[in-house]
């Protein structure tokens, strides 16, 4: 039966004895038609296009732990599309139209909040470069507005505008962006594609996979051989670790990314503001915590956890770009495995290995991409066409030099 | 009032003689020196402070430490104030001003309590299952009413007034807790000679010593706490830190901490208000004590119902009692024997007891008090404070107990966060049915006493011991042990009991009102590993993390899968271990100095000159000279390219970088780290250089000056002088080491002067010494080092950004603002004219020559139309990969731009088309990089990269800016707007 | 995290910046080609374990090191000279 | 002789000078610093007998002074101006050493205290992340000064030099003096 308010009355009134389970725990089949390795976000949106839009229902997601317990539980949950270069844009901007049905597409609540995200602008080059970004952004229809000081000080007049090292000279707004709960979006994922019949099998981890003639056949877990016709890996940070089981060496270094939340406040802070000159972006949820973030730790790390200065350099960045946050107290603090690739853009390709098919290199950009990471991997492994708006995201682009790099940062991930 | 006499608390800890007014919620009180907030409270009958996270439930303080879920105030006002405090860790001091938080009307007649009305309505996850009907709802309804709703205490929305520092610190050995376990192992290591930290976050050391009332020696305890504080602060190896908090365990031994310098004081005055410390240790200590536990029970969340230790720690060490009335009976519920320790400390003091509830069938009184063996609370009464109890005996007869206080005794749960840092699980204890640490905590991190299980005083005192002597074995020193002090046993004999079963709501997390009833549901639906349930139900993670809830709820889900605590787990603990200020994260400056700024030699010349200054990276450079009579920017800016268009500029380039290259293979050296050749360079003669990265993309240009053999000066764009010597020692150490090369920045040493303009010849005439600077003699691209101004040390380059004749002139640093004056003076009857950043930019887009907005690690040579500078004969850093197909073929190139309506603006950032196509990322054909209005050609020009650009020349394309309603035709034109056979630069 | 520079002992990571992989090191020769090349500027081995890694001391001495750490635990198990190691030609 | 007037890296004619309880920040503008750069490996010279130390010291000789900035590099330190003259030109003569005049690169604040060691240490605790024996007396390094990267020198138990890079003048004056203007708070039982 279906969630609605309805419902919930109905359940309130008898004792809440009518809730099932969100998903099954079934036990693995010995051959599937597709299957994931990952139970993230990536993993269960894929396993549910494969189901809803390609009719693919003998699909499993084999997840390690607790499906969601990876960085789809562990980011800052902002959703936007507003970048610069063909190759990404329009595959953020059909993420960010998912976004806008999930609750009705998935008949769960996982609290998409328009409620805007704004880049600070500090000097006029960096508003000649936001104007090319916002520009690209009008031209996939994503929209975006250029703010100057005085409509920035309307909106968010906290800020600190008057003693400022890097002063505040306006910022680039995106309506459309927002947050979304981080879980929620796993859990409405998991719950549409296990009643779709896919198979969701936690504590199942890959331990190989059986490759006969460069033909991937199934994958060797800790619960037994999982036989396949294909295998789709969408593990982000555990990229390489596990590419590395088909031979396959990736150009991606796997960081740590911190993000930190406030104990629970009134309202203060409308949407999304990132603060590029100081490392540091914030947001606050609906139960009341400022959520915010910085820099990657800048090392390579499968710990999961960072250290002190990187927490130091973020809270003086908010600080310095809201000094009426001094009061507030961190609450938590973790860190996130971010497989960043060599030019801060994702893979989403077919491999060498045939019947094997690739999708990470998220960086920290995985989350806002969860619905289009999905849809266009499942197209991908229900068609072996790449989808129009990811076309971009090959393997061999590195090699051949075709790169999306969106910050001109090169070939060095923690500059990304 | 509740504050027990003074006769029957001669040994409280409290200062009668130094009485404190404070208020809370505008009311007046009293308390003592030595008070919390809390004690304080209680002290003068307050039993009801606050309101519970989700259903506005009235709460009272429930424990004695930073685990307090309940009692969270807004402390101090205005500016100052602080939400989310707990009334338990806030030190009383004259004029404290409190208030309580999350309710609508007062805290007794809270609006926002119909919430509990709506209970069932609210169960946990509901808000995933509903508020998706109609989808524009949730924006504009549902979610501002949860976000009003949700929250706790409010931010002033002002500036934090107060200063805060950072310090380092790198002890031998950091003991983390100065309870009986700490004060064992500081003294054991203090003694041995080792360097020690004893941090404690309560501003008084002795932690539990402090609260049992008990004897060590057959003296009170505090007496002994007392001697060994004095010990160890009249040692100087000893460095004693009260009041401050351990927070975060990090690699390689280093500890965050928190010292709360000054937030016992009404204001910090010339003090820091807190300080960061970074804590490097060789080894540390945790002993970090125990937070009990409580059980829940029908409506266990009434104020008045409390931990017992916590009960027993007001009335030993404050002297207080949470009753409403002093002669309201207290009723204890336990588990274990420690619940009968709290019932014979009351009887000590005075304390009307109405008995113990002991679950544990023949259970005993350990004095003159009722105790009801293998019997359970069921249910409480009591609006706004408790009042009565209702008790299932172990013949199932149910009864209840008239009470004021009912203080719970589950056990103890070993505060093993810290040791859980570097995600290292603790494991579970069947004997004491506690987690203990992990065998993999922190490297160096050891655990002692309660923390990890030695709960009672005896144990403590000698696991402290033994936990430093390990310490210092493993650091090679070697210890006398210290004499053990006499103490009596404190049995537990605890036998598990984690909830009592029954149909009301029965609250395991206090704070975000999770019930039993929310973890059967969490069960029920299938999200049943803990990381779910905590997910579903929001347990522990409200501001007290959950130190009294985790475990139990842990509990209730081992009993409800089977699967048992063990194999249940618990969550990852993470950093913080209790709340910290972001004022203190982000200690320092936050303002003008937030990070150091760099200021060029002539900056105080261009402030006293009308200069506006801009950011250049770390720098800040003039933007222009606004002269009296000029309103608009423009103005300004128009007139200095003007000028040097016409006469002679003066610009400090001092921020571009500068490298001293020297060496015997230092022109080989060159020739690999920029694609186009120096080694044919001879001396006295400057080259422009294009450096790539190593994955063929254009990453920084210059030039570079050969001042002898052997020895060169490279110049880098301002952003990427620190890069570019970071590149380059790359090479020389990791690429080339065989190479006999050094390299010195010298960005700093010398103050460079760009001289720009037709006339600038005859201005340096007048300054240098004695030198020829004919075309002949000092031709276009030549260098030279010379004297200035009567035997002044100089470097001439003759290079031009502007494509007028034009010098740079450098000279040592300090003589920079003189250089300055000294050439505006001698150049005032040519017109010499200062220019700031925004004439540079015009002059060289007007030259076509590319900077950040071209160089901006996306482009490659070609696009730059510099192709032909990657040499195809040597090995250079990013030659190979520039020669990929999709590099090679990318067929973007730099062009000029101009409006075809002569009065039309071209904004930087436009992306550009042909005419007549449909606009989208399909037909995208480029974008403009830099824009603005020349003077010289007297409309708006810019520079951009265009597709096929260099055969499109005369061609008019669209330049459109949607972002701001525009579709401008302009002209493609070449990319040099002035001069384009140079002839200017070389006359 | 601390670094033992092999000069001047434990020093604070913050005094470093971090390039990666010291494979870095190992830069082909211009005549091996773009596949050669691609393959050192692009591809890692990313271990989830012991990491021999490029760390610049630009806060510091201006040495680059070779830091041999353990990515799981973020144990360091030494740390030498980069031009050492070049030079030594164990890279 | 120019007749140019220096100005110092504040922008003040004269030295700038500051108490702060027991220690006294002065700015060293007569310092003269010159780069010394040899081919890693090889002997380091002696220029007119001036020992150049090992790697984090800081070394004291006849009318100057040495310290180790990196391998193969140091700066030598004097305020002597013939002095310099007559080193910069043993340094050229020395087989296989590089000059580079770095007199007019950084700005050096001279913190002195007329309490003994105990206000240095207690300055240096919040300025820099270095175990008290790598700031120890004879010791020199170059190192993170909140955000600015600095050098910093124990020229004695009661005195220490930092040294800035010029254009950064304004910043380490601002950072010292706040700091030490800062009481240092006493932990109190």
């Amino acid at each position: 039966m279906g969630f609605s308010g309805f419902r919930v009355i109905k359940e309130a009134l008898t004792g809440h004895r009518g809730w099932g389970p969100l998903w099954r725990d079934p036990a693995p089949r010995a051959q599937y038609d597709i299957v994931i390795v990952g139970g993230g976000g990536h993993g269960l949106a894929t396993a549910y296009f494969l189901a809803k839009l390609y009719g693919r229902h003998r699909v499993a997601v084999l997840e390690k732990g607790w499906l969601g317990g990876g960085n789809i539980g562990r980011n800052t949950t902002i959703i936007r599309s507003n970048y610069l270069l063909p190759g990404n844009q329009p595959f953020y901007e059909l993420s960010m139209q998912h976004w806008e049905r999930q609750e009705q597409d998935l008949n769960f609540n996982s609290m998409v909040s328009q409620r805007g995200i704004i880049n600070l602008i500090h000097s006029d080059a960096q508003r000649d470069s936001f104007r090319r970004r916002g520009n690209s952004m009008m031209l996939t229809g994503a929209g975006a507005r250029l703010l100057d000081r005085d409509a920035l000080r309307q909106m968010v007049p906290f800020l600190n505008y008057d003693n400022a090292r890097f002063p505040i000279k306006g910022g680039l707004m995106q309506t459309r962006a927002g947050t979304a709960r981080h879980d929620g979006v796993a859990w409405g994922y998991a719950r549409a594609a296990d009643r779709m019949g896919v198979d969701i099998i936690q504590n199942c981890e890959v331990t190989g996979f059986r490759i006969e003639g460069g033909q991937v056949r199934g994958v060797e877990t800790s619960r037994g051989y999982i036989g396949a016709g294909k295998v789709g890996v969408a593990v982000a940070g555990s990229s390489g670790r596990v590419m590395a089981m088909a031979g396959l060496r990736l150009p991606i270094e796997s960081h740590v990314l911190q993000a930190f939340v406030t104990e629970g406040l009134k309202p203060v802070i409308p949407g999304v503001i990132t603060f590029g000159a100081g490392h540091f972006y914030i947001s606050q949820s609906d139960k009341g915590g400022l959520v915010f973030g910085g820099d990657i730790d800048g090392y390579n790390s499968y710990a999961q956890r960072g250290n002190l200065p990187v927490v130091e350099d973020v809270a003086e960045g908010g600080m310095a770009l809201m000094p009426m946050i001094g009061r507030a107290r961190l609450l938590r603090s973790w860190g996130g495995l971010m497989d960043m690739s060599m030019d801060g853009s994702p893979i989403i390709d077919r491999t060498p290995v045939e019947g094997l098919y690739f999708n990470g290199g998220w960086c920290y950009g995985g989350f806002k991409a969860t619905p289009a990471s999905g849809h266009v991997f499942a197209h991908l492994l229900a068609t072996d066409t790449p989808h129009d708006t990811a076309t971009a995201f090959r393997l061999d682009r590195f090699a051949r030099g075709h790169l999306i790099d969106e910050r001109g940062a090169g070939a060095q991930p923690n500059l990304h | 009032m509740s504050r027990l006499d003074l006769s029957q608390s001669r040994d409280a800890l409290i200062d009668r003689n130094r009485p404190l007014s404070f208020t809370f919620d505008g009311r007046p009180y009293q308390g003592f020196a030595g008070d919390t907030l809390a004690s304080a409270l209680m002290a003068n009958g307050v039993q009801l402070v606050g309101r519970s996270f989700k259903y506005h439930r009235p709460r009272g303080i429930f424990s004695a430490g930073s685990e307090e879920p309940n009692a969270l105030v807004t402390l101090r006002s205005g500016a100052r104030a602080e939400p989310n405090t707990r009334a338990t860790m806030v030190e009383l001091f004259d004029g404290l001003e409190a208030g309580s938080q999350n309710h609508v009307g007062g805290l007794k007649h809270d609006l926002m309590a119909v919430n509990d009305l709506a209970a069932p309505f609210l169960s946990a996850g509901f808000y995933y299952k509903t508020f998706m009907w109609p989808r524009a709802f949730w924006e504009k309804l549902y979610e501002p009413a949860i976000r009003r709703a949700a929250g706790l205490g409010k931010l002033s929305m002002q500036a934090d007034p107060d200063s805060y520092d950072r310090g380092y610190l790198h002890p031998d050995l950091l003991v983390i807790g100065a309870g009986a376990a700490g004060l064992m192992a500081a003294l054991t290591a203090a003694r041995a000679g080792a360097e020690v930290v004893l941090a404690d976050e309560d501003a008084r050391m002795g932690g539990r010593l402090l609260a049992e009332g008990g004897l060590l020696d057959g003296a009170p305890a505090t007496q002994w706490v007392a001697q060994v504080l004095d010990e160890l602060a009249a040692l100087p190896n000893v460095r004693l830190m009260p009041r401050t908090t351990v927070f975060g365990v990090y690699d390689h031994g280093i500890y965050g901490a928190v010292e709360r310098v000054s937030d016992h004081l009404p204001t910090p005055g010339t003090r820091v208000r807190q300080t960061l410390w970074r804590i490097t240790a060789k080894r540390a200590i945790m002993a970090t004590g125990a937070t009990e536990r409580h059980i829940p029970f029908a409506d266990n969340d009434r104020p008045g119902v409390l931990l017992s230790g916590s009960l027993r720690a007001y009335a030993n060490r404050w002297g207080v009692t949470p009753q409403a009335r002093a002669t309201d009976p207290v009723l204890i519920f336990t588990n274990n024997d420690d619940g009968h320790r709290t019932a014979q400390s009351l009887l000590a003091r005075g304390v009307p007891l109405a008995g113990v509830v002991d679950s544990r069938s023949g259970a005993r009184s350990l004095g003159e008090y009722t105790t009801h063996a293998g019997a359970m609370v069921t249910g409480t009464k009591g609006r706004h404070g408790l009042r009565r109890v209702q008790i299932r005996t172990a013949d199932g007869r149910d009864s209840w107990i008239p009470c004021g206080v009912l203080g719970v005794a589950g056990g103890w749960n070993p505060n093993v966060q810290l040791a859980s840092h570097h995600r290292g699980r603790p494991v579970w204890d069947r004997e004491r049915l506690t987690f203990l640490p992990g065998p993999d905590g922190p490297a160096g991190l050891i655990p002692a006493g309660a923390a990890c299980g030695h709960g009672s005083t005896i144990a403590a005192l000698a696991d402290g011991r033994r936990a430093a002597q390990t310490a210092l074995a493993q650091l090679d020193r070697t210890a006398t042990a210290p004499a053990l002090p006499q103490a009596e046993e404190e049995p537990s004999a605890i036998a598990a009991l984690w909830h009592v079963p029954g149909k009301r709501r029965a609250w395991v997390d206090l704070q975000n009102d999770v019930t039993v009833k929310d973890i059967k549901l969490s069960h029920q639906e299938n999200m049943r590993s803990v990381e779910h349930m905590k997910r579903w139900t929001t347990l522990g993670m409200a501001t007290d993390q959950g130190k009294t809830s985790n475990v139990t709820a842990l509990a209730v889900m081992a009993e409800l899968t089977g699967n048992g605590i063990a194999r249940t787990g618990t969550t990852v603990f993470r950093p913080p271990y209790t709340p910290v200020a972001l004022s203190v994260l982000g200690g320092g400056d936050t303002g003008a100095n937030f990070r150091p700024r760099r200021l060029t030699p002539t900056h105080h010349w261009a402030e006293a000159n009308g200069a506006t200054f801009v950011e250049v990276g770390q720098w800040m450079r003039a933007q222009w000279y606004a002269q009296s009579g000029e309103t608009h920017w423009r103005q300004s800016v128009d007139r200095e390219a003007r000028a040097v268009r016409s006469a002679v500029g003066l610009c400090d380039v001092t921020t571009l970088g500068k490298i001293d290259v020297q060496g015997p293979d230092a022109a080989t050296f060159l020739d690999r780290i920029y694609a186009n050749t120096i080694s044919t360079l001879k001396p006295g003669r400057v080259r422009y250089g294009l450096m790539l990265r190593e994955d063929g993309f254009v990453y920084d240009d210059g030039t570079c000056a050969c001042l002898g053999d052997g020895h060169y000066v490279v110049t880098t764009t301002t952003g990427n002088a620190g890069l570019v010597f970071q590149r380059m020692e790359f090479a020389r150490q990791c690429l080339w080491p065989e190479l006999d090369v050094t390299l010195i920045s010298t960005t700093d040493a010398w103050a460079q002067i760009a001289v720009a303009g037709p006339k600038s010849r005859a201005l340096l005439e007048r300054v240098v010494d004695g030198v020829d600077l004919s075309n002949d003699a000092f031709p276009f691209m030549a260098c030279a080092a010379l004297t200035v101004c009567g035997g002044l040390p100089a470097r001439l380059f003759r290079i031009s950004f502007s494509g007028e004749l034009a010098y740079e002139l450098a000279v040592p640093a300090r003589y920079g603002h003189a250089l300055m004056e000294r050439l505006m003076e001698r150049g005032a009857d040519l017109g010499v004219t200062p220019y700031g950043t925004e004439a540079l930019a015009v002059l060289r887009i007007e030259k076509g020559h590319a900077a950040g907005a071209e160089l901006n690690g996306q482009t490659t040579a070609a696009m730059l139309g510099l192709g032909r500078m990657v040499s195809a004969k040597k090995d250079a850093i990013g030659a190979v990969m520039s020669r990929r197909e999709g590099l090679a073929g990318d067929s973007r190139r730099l062009v000029g731009l101009q409006p075809v309506d002569p009065a039309g603006k071209l904004p930087a950032g436009a992306h550009l088309f042909a005419e007549g196509v449909a606009q989208g990322l399909a037909t995208d054909e480029g974008w403009i990089t830099s824009a603005c209005y020349s003077p010289h050609v007297e409309s708006y020009i810019a520079l951009g990269f265009l597709d096929r650009g260099d055969q499109r020349l005369g061609e008019v394309i669209r330049c459109a800016n949607p972002l701001e309603g525009q579709d401008i035709p302009a002209r493609v034109v070449p990319a040099h707007f002035v001069d384009p056979e140079g002839g200017r630069l070389r006359d | 995290m601390l670094i033992p520079h092999p000069l001047l002992g434990l020093r604070d990571a913050q005094e470093f910046t971090y390039l990666g992989d010291a494979a870095l090191l190992n830069r082909p020769d211009p005549a091996a080609g773009e596949a050669a090349f691609a393959d050192y500027v692009y591809l890692r081995d990313n271990p989830a374990s012991v990491h021999r890694e490029l760390w610049f001391h630009e806060q510091g001495d201006r040495s680059w090191l070779v830091v041999t750490r353990n990515t799981l635990t973020h144990e360091i198990l030494g740390a030498e000279l980069a031009r050492d190691v070049k030079l030594g030609g164990t890279a | 002789m120019t007749d140019l007037i220096p100005m110092g890296p504040l922008g003040t004619p004269d030295p700038a000078r500051a108490t702060h309880g027991a220690l006294t920040l002065t700015e060293n503008t007569a310092l003269m610093l010159i780069a010394v750069a040899t081919r890693p490996g090889t002997p380091a010279p002696h220029p007119l007998g001036l020992h150049l130390p090992g790697p984090g010291l800081w070394s004291q000789g006849q009318g100057a002074a040495a310290f180790w900035t990196g391998p193969g590099q140091w700066m030598i330190e004097t305020d002597v101006p013939d002095h310099a003259e007559r080193l910069r030109d043993a340094i050229r003569s020395a087989p296989g050493a590089r000059l580079t005049e770095q007199s007019d690169g950084w700005i050096c604040v001279e913190v002195t205290s007329d309490a003994g060691a105990a206000p240095i240490r207690a300055l240096l605790e919040r300025l820099v992340n270095l175990s008290p024996d790598q700031v120890a007396p004879g010791h020199a390094t170059r190192t993170l000064l909140h955000h600015l990267g600095c050098i910093v020198i124990r020229r004695g138990e009661d005195h220490l030099a930092v040294l800035a890079p010029r254009s950064a003048a304004g910043s380490l004056w601002h950072l010292l003096s706040e700091t030490a203007s800062r009481q240092v708070p006493v932990a109190t039982v």
